[in-house]
């Protein structure tokens, strides 16, 4: 295995509130190896996209704390410089961010707001950062570039936006991406177009991702690894295949239940789990699913630690492998295939 | 573009017209003495009333009454009761010192305003943003004539450092003299503004920061800096622009009568003080049609302005 | 006003939305009883809502203070008369006209005015009066907006045509020059519609014009809110109900308006009272002898140079109480709808 | 609006009360036959310097007034201000002597050579032109200028008309509004410049309403309009070359003027003064003091008072003026028409705390007349009390209970001007301290005496002044002539009506010998204040505040016209 080019370890994210402090990640440890696709998988509030967020820190303000490491070439991105931190936004590692229809600067062109990225890093002609531009628009696939960048976000439909932030995205060739729920707001169709297009270009450029999202249905295809959040902790983490064939944990088998189908109504909300996600202003003590999970029993009222059940597969539950395997209800990988058929032809 | 000015210039004038009915109306169904009789002095005959009534139209119906009054302002020869002068004349004579009140005071509120709202914003929960708070909200709860009062009195007259009212013109005192005599009353009406605006602004950039696309400008890697003033400020700003210019129309169009009057500018907008002392309708009638119409067409301004700044509106829809 | 709440406190401090979302879904608080817990923690806000209701508290008490502390009447000349202060024989009001200063006792507290009157109890009548308009005012202006803001938002069509049409030339009206030239209209002769009849002096005179001038500034944002409103699955709800539109206004849309509403009305009151000293400093308001806050500073003007109490005690009383009820007004924003946008002017 | 018209106040004083009602004099014509000219030519000529004694000759002097003039064309200006700038350059037929006090009373020839010679039925006057006179343009005077000034006067509707209604035709011609329509009773000859003026009742006063600055000659060209942009040529010591209304006026000497050889008519000191309209009157006074500014007209506001007298020794200095505060008790409304009620009033005014309402500028009387005025009287002892002394409360008490008018509401009117408005509210404070309910009421100057002056408003007691038109006691006794009393535009506020007053007042009025008629008007203003029919309390002071640089001595307080600016040189 190569050597991993970003490295998370014991991240804690605290943040002071009115009502108290909030323990919006709690211990997440995880790396990422260079061309591999990471996806970090929960529902709101699990802290997944606080994590990615903090490795930019994006997330800092006078009430926010962190503790742990991220390490990224060497350099820790949770204690580095605002300054040091700029010169790897953007250029190393860049970000795609959920909703394109807010994410962009609404009064400036969207030409405009490509280049500015490059001129942050770059040192080029107005005339070579126009034809950078125009070229990474062509090549997530916007028409008509050259004539396009020159238009404002509100002519823009929520796909095409999205395209842009791929193109702003991928304007300095960084190594890392992280795309927080980069499909969550636009329709299903679109969704799958541009998880292709996300999926080419990893292919093209060879850049490791680390794909944030609350349904497991769009990872199946493009991830290599999966890490499933709940309440600010990774509860498991593996393989795709490990994750869809193999699921650990009971909030696991959850979310494989509800993967996101064309005839349900999008969401936040995973209706086949019942009961709220937890408060993470005041956490329950021990597992965090405790609460919602069918199969908690007096143990649970411990935290269970995050345990290596082998081959980088690891959860965290209580229950004996064996346990889980009797519990288990939903046949494991089915429902996943049979999203992705439906998802395929568009 | 074109018509949605269009479409907005016929708006103006409809507003224009039913301001200039209800200005009409307000001194006709209002009890408020009898003009003709005012006009006549203490020692009139009623032949002299009649004459006068004769003169200026009084007996005919309201509504010719206003159409003839309505000539009479738009072709500029409107007359006073009181004391026969042309009202335009007069209100020519005071636009210029209005005009120069509410651009100096304007000026100052929004540099003042935008700095010191930016300030509180970056600072935003220490120790100067609050104290500026608190400054600010003791800015907007003065009233101005007292603040311009106390200052006329202490700063012009008893220190002495500042003329005690009055208004030079370039021509005649040169361009410092000029702003001498305004120091006073720029500050005097601009504390209000300076409150409110910093406050907005403020509170618009601590909304603007947390918005999607000031994280996606972070995330480009540009400097902190650039991104408060290419994204969050510019962003902010725009409701400021538009509010400004509403307000500078609000003081050109009347709202600048405290200040003119407690300084002695002499603008338009003490000249209407006078004329309603008097009850003198025809320049009140004329002074509230031109500061309904500064109104109305700093509002239309504003709108295309906020229309060429933020292309999210769409215009004519 | 200096609130530590979440939207106060600045830069990136704000959770991320999922977590504030995830707050607001906190178990058994009603937005009603959040507002309230923001609000008590705002202490400058309580502070100074606190001094409001002291001033009204020693407002409404100048009758007793006339009486038994004073022992005069607001009305009562005493121009050629002498006292005693501190052992010494004071005219009243000198023979240039100069009205005697500050006494600190119990008589001529705060000295006199040119005609002889005690101030202090002229400033605890006047700030009665002050109030009485600056409240009355501002619940003409919220019946009206609210009514009208009603209507035109509910309705639509040609009766929103008609209300907005006014609404915009109302706008269009300088406040000041409207209310000036009213004030001094009615005051002359009163105005007699249908069974109401207004004598010219009456109090009615600036409370009502003071109310109007304001509709303009309420109705046009409740209209906004309850064009929007009325899309809400509820109201569809109540029409499919079959309750009538009378109904639906007053019983489903009114109680949404209600946080509107509270957030306005510190702010209008706070206007309204410097409205009603504008008016009455041009002499279009509280007619003599009846003393406002604007009548005291407009009679002090008078007087600067000999006798500047006259002009600055009433001053700093109208200031004090603006400012409190707009530190007061801004701390219920904050705690009810800190982004709402309030305009006015005065 | 008293606010905005504070800085205006003191002088609106002056202004507001400048006015005078139609002498609709008395009916009966006597036949004596008398000039009007008889009081006044026993006096001396010589003691008016018309040349300068001592000080400097030129120069240009500033001055400011508080407002405007309501108009520069003589035709229409009625206000202190206007009077005071026009006086200088537009002179008519006759006209005052450039005295101070009493001897500005005085009557002299103006344009014309001599005072009117007047007909046995008192209802003819004739009057000859001087001979050589020029308008400041040049154009030569003639004796039908003085028919077309006078058409101008009641074809512009100006306040001035009413005093010329007695001219025979008058009435027609303004009924007719048609400006080249003649006059009958004005017959002129320009070759000879003999002018006769027809009467169709004696007015014993005409001789002063032919010397108010309305008949201020202009020529016979002078269009039908209002010209105070554009004043028209004059014959004066003064030449209005410029009129920006509430901004300023120039006036420059007429180098033309010294030729005519008019005796009693100063020359002009000054080659030029210019006139600015500063509403600030902290600054007019503070300018003055610093001597930036030559010459302020109004008062200082009652505040600066002190300061004034402190720093401006030995160039400042108040006089009373012809004119009269009073209040108003509407003799035919309770509880104003028990005797007993209005003079328990009359008892519990305390005169001082007036005079202090006025900053010190007013010296309390108990007259109706003012002391400068002919047939004045001091009422002494006065019924009520001296006037400078305390009231006698307990006695107005006593007769308010005694009157059983103990707990009567009263509305005590006054306007808003800076004085009006603190007197009016005194009063109300006194009428509720001697057992009646009374309550302020202040309505616009604008309309103040309209509102009081119509019967339909029931005014029961208010602020009234008066400030004389001309110096004769004609001007102020009609406010308490029973005959005067009008349904609307009453001047008479109080509805003063004694048959004795009246006959007085009526056989004074018609009868041009002033003299002889004098006691008649004293012995009415006695009667008045005898049964209470009003309350006068004093007569205001106006004052003469000038910077160091101007020569005090020529600083002359004219009665009618105040400051006159003819003589006012540097030192």
């Amino acid at each position: 295995m190569t050597e991993p080019i970003l490295v998370i370890d014991h991240l804690k994210v605290d943040f002071q509130t009115d009502e108290g402090t909030v323990h919006a990640v709690d211990d997440v440890s995880l790396s990422l190896a260079p061309g591999e696709v990471l996806a970090i998988v929960g529902e709101s509030g699990s802290g997944k996209s606080v994590t990615a967020m903090s490795l930019l820190g994006l997330n800092r303000g006078p009430n926010a704390r962190f503790t742990g490491t991220a390490m990224y070439k060497g350099t820790e991105l949770l204690s580095a410089s605002n300054d040091d931190l700029r010169k790897i936004r953007g250029a190393e590692i860049a970000m795609i961010f959920q909703d394109p229809m807010t994410s962009l600067n609404p009064v400036q062109r969207i030409g405009d707001q490509i280049a500015e990225q490059i001129l942050a890093h770059e040192k080029l002609s107005k005339a070579q950062v126009r034809d950078r531009v125009v070229e990474l628009m062509e090549r997530v696939g916007i028409p008509r570039a050259a004539e396009r960048a020159r238009s404002y976000p509100h002519e823009f439909s929520g796909g095409m936006r999205q395209r842009v932030m791929i193109a702003l995205a991928l304007s300095c060739s960084p190594n890392v991406l992280i795309a927080d729920e980069p499909t969550t707001a636009l329709d299903v169709t679109i969704q799958a177009q541009i998880l292709e297009r996300i999926k080419d270009l990893k292919e093209e450029t060879g850049t490791a991702i680390i794909l944030v999202t609350h349904d497991l249905g769009v990872v199946a295809d493009i991830a290599d690894r999966i890490a499933v959040m709940y309440g600010g902790r990774i509860v498991e983490q593996g393989t795709v295949d490990e994750i869809f064939y193999d699921p650990q944990h009971p909030y696991t088998w959850g979310l494989l239940g509800s993967i996101t189908r064309v005839d349900r109504p999008r969401g936040e909300r995973l209706p086949s789990i019942a009961g709220l996600p937890p408060s993470l202003l005041d956490p329950p003590a021990g597992c965090h699913f405790r609460a919602r999970c069918p199969h908690e029993f007096p143990k649970c009222l411990e935290v269970p630690p995050l345990e290596d059940r082998g081959c980088g597969h690891a959860d965290r539950c209580w229950l004996t492998v064996e346990e889980k395997r009797a519990k288990r209800e939903v046949r494991p990988g089915e429902i996943g295939l049979a999203n992705k058929e439906e998802v395929a032809p568009v | 573009m074109g018509r949605f000015i269009v479409r907005r210039i016929i708006g103006m004038i409809l507003v224009m017209f039913a301001v200039s009915i209800l200005t009409f109306l307000i001194f006709q169904v209002i009890p408020n003495g009898d003009p003709a009789v005012r006009m006549a002095g203490k020692n009139s005959t009623p032949t002299q009333i009649a004459a006068i009534r004769d003169t200026w139209h009084f007996n005919d119906p309201i509504y010719e009454q206003y159409v003839y009054t309505m000539k009479q302002v738009f072709t500029g020869s409107l007359i006073s009761y009181s004391d026969q002068t042309n009202v335009w004349q007069e209100i020519k004579k005071g636009l210029p010192r209005t005009f120069a009140l509410g651009i100096g005071a304007a000026i100052i509120w929004m540099v003042l305003g935008v700095s010191l709202g930016l300030y509180s914003a970056v600072r935003s929960g220490g120790f100067s943003d609050r104290l500026l708070t608190v400054l600010a909200l003791i800015g907007v709860s003065m009233p101005v004539f007292w603040v311009g009062a106390l200052m006329s009195y202490y700063l012009g007259y008893k220190f002495g450092w500042f003329p005690n009212g009055g208004y030079t013109e370039i021509a005649q005192g040169g361009f410092g003299q000029w702003i001498y005599h305004l120091i006073l009353p720029w500050t005097a009406l601009a504390i209000l503004f300076v409150g409110v605006y910093s406050r907005i602004l403020r509170s618009n950039i601590l909304d603007t920061i947390n918005d999607d696309y000031v994280r996606t400008a972070r995330a480009k890697g540009i400097s902190e800096r650039q991104v408060l003033i290419r994204h969050v400020l510019r962003n902010s700003l725009i409701p400021i622009i538009t509010l400004w210019g509403l307000d500078f129309g609000l003081v050109i169009g009347g709202g600048a009568v405290l200040t003119e009057s407690v300084f002695n500018l002499q603008g338009v907008g003490q000249y209407f003080a006078e004329a309603i002392g008097r009850l003198d309708v025809p320049p009140v009638l004329e002074v509230t049609i031109l500061g309904a119409f500064f109104i109305v067409l700093l509002n239309t301004v504003v709108d295309i302005v906020y229309a060429l700044l933020d292309p999210r509106i769409r215009l004519g829809s | 006003m200096a609130s530590i709440d979440s939207a106060e406190t600045g830069f990136s401090t704000d959770l991320p939305p999922e977590i504030a979302a995830e707050e607001r879904r906190a178990p058994g608080s009603g937005p009603w009883r959040i507002a309230l817990r923001r609000l008590r923690r705002n202490k400058v806000a309580l502070v100074f809502g606190v001094v409001f209701v002291l001033l009204v508290a020693l407002s409404l008490s100048a009758p007793l203070y006339a009486k038994h502390i004073a022992h005069t009447t607001p009305y009562k000349n005493r121009i050629a008369d002498t006292i005693t202060v501190h052992g010494q024989q004071k005219n009243i009001v000198d023979f240039d006209g100069t009205p005697i200063g500050p006494t600190w006792t119990k008589q001529y507290f705060l000295g006199a005015d040119r005609n002889g009157r005690d101030v202090m109890v002229r400033l605890l009548y006047g700030g009665r009066t002050s109030l009485l308009i600056g409240f009355g005012a501002s619940l003409i202006t919220l019946v009206l907006a609210t009514f009208f803001g009603l209507m035109a938002g509910f309705f639509g069509g040609w009766i929103d045509a008609i209300i907005s049409r006014c609404f915009d030339v109302m706008w269009a009206f300088p406040v000041i020059l409207l209310g000036v030239a009213l004030g001094v209209s009615l005051n002359l002769g009163g105005i007699t519609v249908g069974p109401l009849s207004l004598k010219g002096g009456s109090l009615w005179i600036p409370t009502i014009i003071i109310g109007i001038s304001y509709v303009v500034y309420l109705g046009r944002p409740i209209r906004g809110q309850v064009l929007q409103l009325r899309e809400k699955e509820f109201i569809e709800a109540a029409r499919a109900q079959g309750l009538g539109p009378w109904r639906i206004m007053f019983s489903e849309l009114l109680p949404n308006l209600a946080s509107t509403l509270l957030v306005f009305f510190p702010l209008i009151v706070a206007n309204a009272v410097l409205l009603e000293a504008a008016l009455s400093f041009l002499g279009a308001g509280v007619q003599p002898p009846e003393p406002s806050w604007g009548v005291m500073i407009s009679e002090g003007v008078d007087l600067l140079t000999t006798a500047p109490w006259l002009t600055i005690a009433p001053g700093l009383m109208l200031v004090l109480t603006v400012l409190s009820l707009n530190i007061f007004g801004e701390g219920v924003r904050d705690a009810l709808d800190p982004r709402a946008k309030i305009r006015m002017e005065h | 609006m008293s606010k905005i018209r504070r800085a205006i106040a003191a002088l609106m004083l002056v202004a507001v009360s400048a006015l005078v009602l139609a002498a609709c004099g008395s009916d009966n014509s006597s036949t004596t036959s008398t000039s009007a000219g008889t009081s006044a030519s026993s006096t001396s000529s010589g003691d008016t310097p018309t040349t300068s004694t001592g000080g400097t000759t030129g120069g240009t002097m500033t001055g400011y007034l508080t407002s405007s003039p309501d108009y520069m064309d003589p035709a229409l200006s009625y206000t202190q201000e206007g009077w005071l700038l026009l006086w200088t350059a537009y002179t008519p037929l006759l006209t005052y002597k450039h005295a101070e006090g009493a001897a500005g009373s005085e009557l002299i020839p103006g344009l014309a050579e001599a005072l009117p010679d007047i007909s046995a039925d008192r209802k003819t006057y004739k009057l000859k032109l001087r001979s050589g006179l020029k308008y400041s343009d040049g154009t030569p005077v003639k004796a039908s200028d003085f028919e077309h000034t006078i058409q101008r006067v009641l074809n512009l509707e100006s306040g001035g008309t009413a005093f010329y209604l007695p001219i025979v035709g008058t009435e027609a011609y303004v009924k007719n509004a048609k400006p080249d329509a003649d006059i009958p009773g004005i017959v002129t000859d320009d070759q000879t410049g003999e002018i006769t003026i027809k009467l169709t009742k004696p007015v014993g006063s005409f001789a002063n309403v032919l010397a108010m600055d309305f008949a201020g000659l202009v020529p016979g060209n002078t269009p039908f309009k209002n010209m105070t942009t554009d004043p028209p040529p004059g014959v004066g010591p003064y030449m209005v070359t410029r009129s920006v209304p509430n901004r300023g006026i120039t006036l420059k000497k007429n180098p033309a003027f010294a030729s005519f050889d008019i005796p009693e008519i100063p020359t002009g000191n000054m080659d030029q003064i210019d006139i600015t309209i500063n509403k600030n009157q902290h600054q007019q006074v503070e300018d003055v003091i610093q001597n930036k500014v030559d010459f302020v007209n109004d008062p200082p506001p009652s505040d600066l008072v002190r300061e004034v007298n402190e720093k401006a020794k030995g160039r400042y200095a108040p006089y009373v003026t012809n004119s009269t505060y009073y209040v108003f008790l509407n003799n035919r409304v309770a509880p104003f028409d028990n005797e007993k009620v209005r003079q328990a009033v009359n008892y519990a005014i305390d005169k001082r705390a007036l005079q202090r309402i006025f900053g010190g500028l007013l010296a309390p009387s108990c007259n109706f007349l003012p002391p400068g005025m002919k047939g004045y009287v001091k009422h002494d002892p006065c019924p009520y009390g001296d006037p400078t002394q305390a009231p006698d409360t307990a006695k107005a008490k006593q007769l308010i209970q005694e009157s059983g008018a103990a707990g009567a509401d009263v509305t005590v009117w006054g306007d808003d001007e800076a004085l009006s408005k603190p007197v009016t509210e005194y009063v109300a404070s006194v009428m509720s301290d001697i057992g009646l309910k009374a309550t302020p009421k202040i309505v616009e100057g604008s309309v103040y005496f309209q509102t009081v002056g119509n019967q339909k408003t029931k005014a029961q007691a208010g602020f009234a002044n008066w400030f004389q038109d001309f110096p004769h006691p004609a001007n102020f006794m009609f406010l308490i002539n029973g005959k005067s009393i009008q349904n609307t535009n009453n001047q008479n506020f109080g509805n003063v009506d004694d048959p004795e007053i009246n006959k007085l007042i009526d056989d004074a009025d018609a009868n041009p010998d002033l003299d002889a008629v004098a006691d008649q008007y004293a012995k009415a203003d006695r009667l008045a204040i005898d049964h209470g029919y009003i309350a006068p309390y004093g007569n205001a002071e106006l004052t003469k505040l000038v910077s160091d640089k101007i020569d005090w001595s020529s600083v002359i307080a004219q009665p009618v016209y105040n400051v006159d600016l003819t003589q006012i040189r540097f030192k």
